[in-house]
């Protein structure tokens, strides 16, 4: 691996705040000089993030792209960011939305427009910084910083009810990111060892996994008394806790039914580029921290919670979409089918096969890209009439034809239509469940959910599109600009290639998927994914990009002394044959699964 | 224990200041014979009672300059009982202090502000008769703490030399310019900001 | 025993009496409490220490009178009544 | 008679409060020849430079040897060095918060100043007292400048009446704590802290004839009375009623200095006290107790900062909250590994108590204590830019209109107020999360999961009013006729000090953490 390669991560994560950083000194009313320079900014990031994902395409290992630097030794912390199959695709998936955002609000944003962009590219590098994370504490600080930019962005740009939305939001994310820091502390606790206490992903995970194994031996003998090392005990005890405080801080990030109230408010009453991030990628961090953290973390806990995680998933499907039903604010539709296709990414995240979890993966990216082009779309007729009912509207076929045709390619996808993206995750997250030990009726509701998801849709845009144009104030709409059909036509790309030839994709997830899913089950391959945490030592302390890396620079009383912490972690994580720090974690993956 | 500690010992004497310093009284008890009241006994239960009671003076009385003579009147008599306790430095400082500048500043305070108190004393409310509540309790558990104390037989005071120098001026000064040195510092600096805190406070305008 | 039955008076004084002056007042009694304490337990041991505590309540006590009384003149000033009652202007 | 014998090794840990008292001096003197007109801004700037200077040394004491100075009076150890430090940083910013607010309210004299540096070298003593006499002298030094400063703006009803309740509730606690070490002095002779430890033990176990521990109940009635007194000065809930009345009434300098540095200090000296004779006695109790507090402090303080509007009163009630996390790593401390269930108020270590879990806990609180100084100042600092003399009697001076629209007005202060209240909130990147997880880590630790939890969650309670005024700030528009603020730049100068210390500690506390992690923190003999 090159040294640029170690150090993509780091532009791919921290060129907005830099970008950003400059955008701070330009004047206030230069708001074509902000909206251009936010805009390549993003243009760059996006850029970075194709770059990365390529770059992560040709290894082998499972954590590629890796940088490591210490940061606070002295409790464990660490900045360590790397991606695997499924967070590679994530940070595509962001990167590629980044630009379309600031597209989409190139109009629509007109009052405080420098603290507008602003946000949203503190709030890009903090969603890449979640999604790269390799160390439990600085995913954590990434999570959270996410809510203050997104706060900001409902609050202060939204509609009529954007307090209350706002605060419900951040609140909401507050309580469960909170209990989630208490168990985060309870597993570094008891994953590393006393005096070498560490955040690191894998040290924790690495410190588990032998509990966890003895956990679930306990357990399918069905023993009471079975003797257990103390790491063992101790998850014995707590697992069920502290994958209860993950599962609950992501599962109202997903959202989960029934903790999904703040959604549809937040998404109602956020301006276009707050609903598109929020519905494309802040959501999929409530998927990924069950994919990345919850599940692997505490495979017993989970384990045993699997048919409750289902059931919910299952729930939130049916719900969701009889709520869309039952709308007639359109945002609030889309919000709600939110929750419900959302609800078959938990689905498949439960399954725990390797069908459903990659069929998952593949819907999180589904979501972002059909959900965000639906906010976009939706954004853009907003941004003409400013009402958000169903009945506002009616016969918009005839006066934009372009959107029209654009909405509906849009709708099929997010119905799963064959052909496609949306079909490719719903069957192959349905083919897994039927496939996995979870009872029958799980897969028969869920495929209800598809059914539901048909009609709700659809239903909506015959309503907005066909029939006679009921409102005069709509006769008058002028159809699609170039800029507006420039922000759309990526999406409806991405929807027809995804859809058409998911295979480059999907050969990236099921690297990822295969791990989870041994991970999950702790079956017979659950040996296999032992991870090597990655202490080398940045390879020189050569300058970082502006502001980028929280190196930890000693004061100048700083005792010369030779770092303990780093070699604390050194000593026993690294094995001796291993010659390089980062071990590939198994053989390149073979396509494997439903394709 | 204050009432064990000097009244109910064999040998309890009263060490006075200054040309009675060696006046020694006899023991008073004997084994065989019924408790009599030695006179400190009777000069401790004097000073107690009336201190409780020019205690409770202050805290009952209504008028503030009433409540002031009647804390004048509990130093004096606590300077009493410290005699008792053979600790006559502190008792001088005592009266010096406390009755001739403290209570000298919180009459003039009173004088000066020209206070009248209208209307009841005390005022009860809830959180109020909780106090009182609290402090009850505190009070039976300290009694109860007290009672239990063993009673001293005072076997360092059979070195004579021991207690010739006890609470004497002489030792107190010994001891606080040599040992609590530090603390002594610390309380010039004390004093030193009291003086500007009052001055500062008490200006009419700054 | 009697030092505790003082201390208690001070406490009940100060949570229950109304007038500023009686109030701080009845704190005195509590650091007069205080010393007594030390003394007689002084007295006890043949321990000098409790002398020495003493004397420094003493001076603590001398310096706290004397912020403390400007602080009512103070409030005498503003308010023209030492009640605590009366002092009571903030909402909760 | 033995004369004692000094080194200067003796006297490094009280440099500090030398250099603070001695600027204190120079400056009452300098007042002496100043017109009623002159400039006084260089008092401020002086007072900064003391500070600073005493902070430096404060910074080299830490790394000496833990150890007994001044016959055992006081102590030097890396714990009250960095309290210290914490104290100058504090009264550093404070006295540069005074400047613009005695000057717009043409109060600004060399005392008040003075004042300040006697009350900052009182902490700085306080922390480093090793002996109850001592203990409370100092901190009788501490609270008799404190209530002087309180009273300084004498003209108003409000400072006085707040001066006068701090001075009552003040003079109380004192007498409560001194009474409680008259009774500790009377189980164990001494009055030495190291000292006391080991008679305790012994006393706790005489027994008298009949079986009974004569001196037992002694003991516990002087630890509850001296605990009390701390809780007061701490302002632990149920002895925190008068916090909202004297943080409201004193003057918003002050107040930031109260909250911060007095906070820190008696905490520091809770600790000191505590650590030394809890042992001796059954760890279970002063457990419990602080568990309890803890518990208490941190619900009630985060819910009646809830319905406030009043943003002064409302920090007033957030800093008893955040009392209550610090008491929380205190009970920590006395954690216990009993096997108990998982509760409220239980200590379940998750896999066995670790060796360095204390240090942890030291850590943790010093660490909070910094970061809250740093972000409480700053809090305070931008009341003061905001507060106006005029409304002062009108009582609304510091409600939450008062940020309405601040962030179109003033985008800097908005931008400095958001990352306080945000820090206040333990939301990343800011010094608040970073105290948080330390403090929370060793509480987590030390098995509280129960109470950690408890915490969380008021905590979460806590960012509804803290994002209360940032909502004000960005999402309500500026009232008509709001008067543009005046901008001073010593105001400015602290605002920008503590907003970029409270980002800049959040980001990269490394050099802080590893400040702490050096020593074994606190002296033990």
């Amino acid at each position: 691996m090159s040294s640029y390669d170690s150090r993509l991560l780091n532009f791919v994560i921290f060129a907005p705040l830099v970008f950003a950083a400059v955008l701070f000194i330009l004047p206030k009313n230069e708001k074509g000089q902000i909206r251009a320079l936010t805009f390549i900014a993003m243009l760059v990031d996006a850029a970075l993030a194709i770059w990365a994902y390529v770059r992560f395409a040709e290894g082998p290992a499972e954590f590629r792209l890796e940088y490591w630097a210490s940061w606070v030794p002295e409790i464990g912390l660490s900045y360590h960011v790397g991606i695997d199959g499924i967070a590679a695709s994530l940070v595509l998936l962001t990167g590629i939305l980044g630009p379309l955002v600031v597209l989409a609000s190139w109009t629509f944003v007109q009052d405080k427009v420098k603290e507008f962009h602003l946000a949203i590219l503190i709030l890009q590098t903090a969603m890449m910084g979640a999604l790269c994370s390799l160390d439990l504490l600085l995913f954590y600080i990434f999570f959270e910083a996410m809510l203050i930019p997104m706060y900001l962005l409902i609050g202060v740009w939204g509609s009529e009810e954007r307090q209350m939305a706002a605060m419900k939001f951040f609140l909401y994310t507050l309580v469960g990111s909170l209990l989630m820091l208490v168990a985060l502390l309870g597993v570094y606790f008891i994953a590393t060892p006393a005096g070498q206490h560490s955040f690191d992903y894998a040290a924790v995970y690495n410190g588990l996994l032998g509990g966890s194994r003895e956990v679930a031996a306990c357990v399918k003998a069905g023993g009471e008394n079975c003797s257990l090392s103390p790491v063992a005990a101790a998850l014995m005890r707590y697992g069920p806790w502290m994958f209860g405080a993950f599962a609950l801080a992501f599962a109202i990030k997903v959202p989960m039914w029934p903790v999904h109230t703040w959604l549809p408010d937040a998404h109602t009453q956020a301006p276009v580029a707050g609903s598109m991030i929020l519905a494309a990628v802040m959501l999929k961090m409530g998927t990924f921290g069950f994919w990345r953290f919850a599940v692997p973390l505490f495979p017993a806990a989970a384990q045993k919670y699997q048919l409750a995680l289902a059931t919910l998933a299952v729930i939130g499907i049916v719900y969701g979409a009889l709520m869309c039903l039952a709308q007639r604010d359109i945002k609030r539709l889309i919000a709600y089918s939110s929750v419900s296709h959302l609800g078959y990414c938990m689905l498949g995240l439960a399954a725990m096969t390797p069908e459903a979890a990659t069929g998952s993966a593949y819907q999180m990216l589904n979501h972002g890209v059909s959900t965000g082009a639906l906010f976009l779309l939706f954004g853009m007729i907003y941004e003409r009439r400013h009402v958000r009912l169903l009945s506002d509207y009616g016969g918009l076929a005839k006066v934009m034809p372009i959107f029209t045709a654009f909405f509906v390619i849009v709708t099929f996808s997010s119905v799963a239509v064959p052909g496609t993206n949306g079909f490719i995750g719903e069957f192959l997250v349905l083919l897994g469940t039927f496939n996995s030990k979870l009872p029958l009726w799980v897969g028969v509701l869920a495929s209800l959910g598809v059914v539901l998801g048909a009609a709700y849709m659809l239903l909506m845009v015959q309503k907005v599109f066909f029939g006679p144009v009921t409102r005069k104030e709509n006769q008058q709409l002028h159809d699609l600009n170039l800029r507006e059909i420039a922000t759309t036509v990526p999406f409806l790309i991405l929807i027809v290639v995804m859809g058409l030839r998911p295979q480059p994709l999907l050969t990236v997830i099921e690297q990822s998927t295969r791990r989870y899913v041994a991970r999950a089950t702790l079956g017979p391959e659950s040996s296999e994914p032992q991870l090597q945490v990655k202490t080398r030592p940045p390879p020189t302390p050569a300058p970082a990009p502006a502001g980028a890396i929280p190196s930890l620079k000693l004061g100048e009383n700083e005792a010369p002394k030779p770092s303990p912490a780093r070699d604390r972690l050194l000593r026993p994580m690294i094995s001796p044959n291993s010659p390089r720090p980062v071990l590939m974690a198994a053989p390149p993956a073979n396509a494997q699964g439903a394709h | 224990m204050v009432v064990d500690v000097v009244g109910f010992l064999p040998h309890a004497t009263i060490h006075l200041p200054g040309p009675f310093r060696y006046l020694w009284l006899q023991p008073i008890c004997c084994a065989n014979s019924p408790p009599r009241m030695s006179p400190e006994q009777i000069l401790f239960w004097v000073f107690a009672v009336a201190t409780v009671f020019s205690a409770l003076g202050v805290v009952v009385l209504k008028n503030p300059i009433a409540s002031a003579m009647s804390l004048v009147a509990t130093f004096f008599f606590l300077a009493g009982i410290y005699v008792l306790l053979w600790a006559h430095t502190v008792a001088a400082l005592q009266v010096l202090v406390y009755a001739g500048a403290i209570m000298v500043l919180f009459l003039f305070v009173i004088m000066l502000l020209s206070i009248n108190d209208v209307g009841p004393a005390v005022q009860l409310s809830f959180s109020r008769l909780l106090g009182a509540v609290a402090t009850a309790a505190l009070l039976a558990a300290l009694v109860l703490a007290f009672r239990k104390l063993p009673t001293s037989d005072l076997a360092w005071a059979n070195d004579p030399a021991r207690l010739a120098s006890f609470g004497s001026i002489k030792e107190v000064g010994a001891i606080m310019y040599t040992q609590w040195l530090f603390p002594f510092e610390a309380v010039s600096l004390l004093l030193l900001v009291a003086i500007v805190g009052a001055v500062v406070v008490a200006k009419s305008r700054i | 025993m009697l030092a505790a039955a003082l201390f208690c008076i001070g406490m009940l004084g100060v949570l229950v009496r109304r007038n500023a002056l009686v109030v701080f007042m009845c704190i005195e009694l509590m650091l007069n409490a205080a010393n007594l304490t030390f003394l007689a337990f002084a007295r006890d041991r043949g321990d000098m220490t409790g002398h020495i505590s003493a004397f420094f309540i003493i001076a603590v006590a001398a310096a706290e009178a004397a912020v403390g009384l400007a602080i009512v003149i103070a409030v005498f000033r503003s308010r023209g009544t030492v009640n605590i009652e009366e002092i009571q202007t903030m909402k909760h | 008679m033995t004369i004692p014998e000094f080194t200067m090794a003796d006297f490094w840990p009280v440099i500090p409060a030398g250099i603070l008292t001695a600027a204190a001096i120079v400056l009452m003197i300098s007042e002496v020849f100043l017109g009623a007109a002159a400039s006084r801004t260089y008092q401020s700037l002086l007072s900064v430079l003391a500070c600073v200077l005493a902070g430096a040394v404060a910074l080299m004491n830490m790394t000496d040897t833990p150890r007994a100075v001044l016959q055992g009076y006081a102590v030097m150890d890396p714990f009250s060095s960095f309290l210290t430090l914490v104290v100058c940083v504090g009264t550093g910013l404070a006295a540069l918060l005074a400047a613009g607010f005695l000057q717009h309210r043409n109060a600004e004299r060399g005392e008040f100043y003075a004042l300040m540096l006697f009350a900052a070298a009182g902490m700085t003593l306080l922390g480093l007292s090793n002996e109850f006499i001592t203990l409370f002298v100092n901190l009788e030094v501490l609270s008799v400048a404190t209530y002087a400063l309180t009273a300084w703006l004498r003209r108003g009803s409000r400072p006085s009446e707040g001066a006068f309740k701090y001075f009552i509730l003040g003079a109380f606690a004192a007498a409560l704590m001194l009474y409680g070490a008259a009774l500790l002095y009377g189980a164990t002779g001494t009055t030495h802290l190291t000292d006391m430890a080991a008679k305790l033990r012994a006393a706790l176990a005489e027994t008298d004839a009949s079986g009974g521990h004569p001196k037992q109940m002694l003991i516990y009635a002087g630890f509850l009375l001296v605990g009390a007194g701390f809780a007061f000065k701490v302002a632990a809930v149920p002895f925190h009623m008068w916090t909202p009345d004297v943080y409201e009434g004193a003057p918003t300098p002050v107040t930031a200095l109260m909250s911060a540095g007095v906070k820190a200090a008696a905490f520091v000296a809770l600790v000191r006290v505590f650590m030394a004779l809890g042992p001796a006695v059954d760890p279970q109790l002063p457990f419990i107790a602080f568990s309890v507090l803890a518990l208490l402090t941190m619900v009630v303080g985060n819910l009646l900062a809830l319905p406030q509007r009043n943003v002064k009163r409302m920090l007033a009630y957030s800093s008893i909250a955040h009392a209550g996390y610090l008491l929380l790593g205190v009970a920590a401390l006395f954690a216990v590994g009993k096997d108990a269930k998982v509760g409220v108020l239980s200590s379940t270590p998750l896999v066995g108590i670790s060796g360095s879990m204390q240090s942890d806990v030291y850590q943790g609180i010093l660490f909070y204590l910094l970061g809250y100084t740093v972000t409480a100042i700053g809090a305070f600092g931008t009341i003061v830019a905001l507060e106006r003399r005029e409304d002062e009697t009108k009582g609304n001076a510091w409600d939450l209109d008062r940020f309405a629209g601040l962030g179109s007005r003033k985008p800097g202060w908005a931008l400095a107020m958001t990352v306080f209240m945000l820090s206040l909130g333990g939301v990343p990147p800011t010094v608040g999360f970073i105290g948080k997880v330390l403090l929370f880590r060793a509480a987590v630790d030390a098995g509280l999961l129960g109470l950690s939890i408890v915490g969380m969650l008021a905590s979460a309670a806590g960012v509804y009013y803290y994002l209360r005024v940032v909502v004000y700030m960005y999402m309500r528009p500026a009232p008509e006729g709001a008067l543009v603020p005046e901008r001073r730049w010593t105001t400015e100068l602290a605002l920008v000090a503590t907003a970029a210390g409270t980002v800049l500690f959040g980001v990269l506390p490394g050099p802080i953490t590893a400040l702490l992690q050096r020593t074994d923190m606190l002296f033990h003999r």
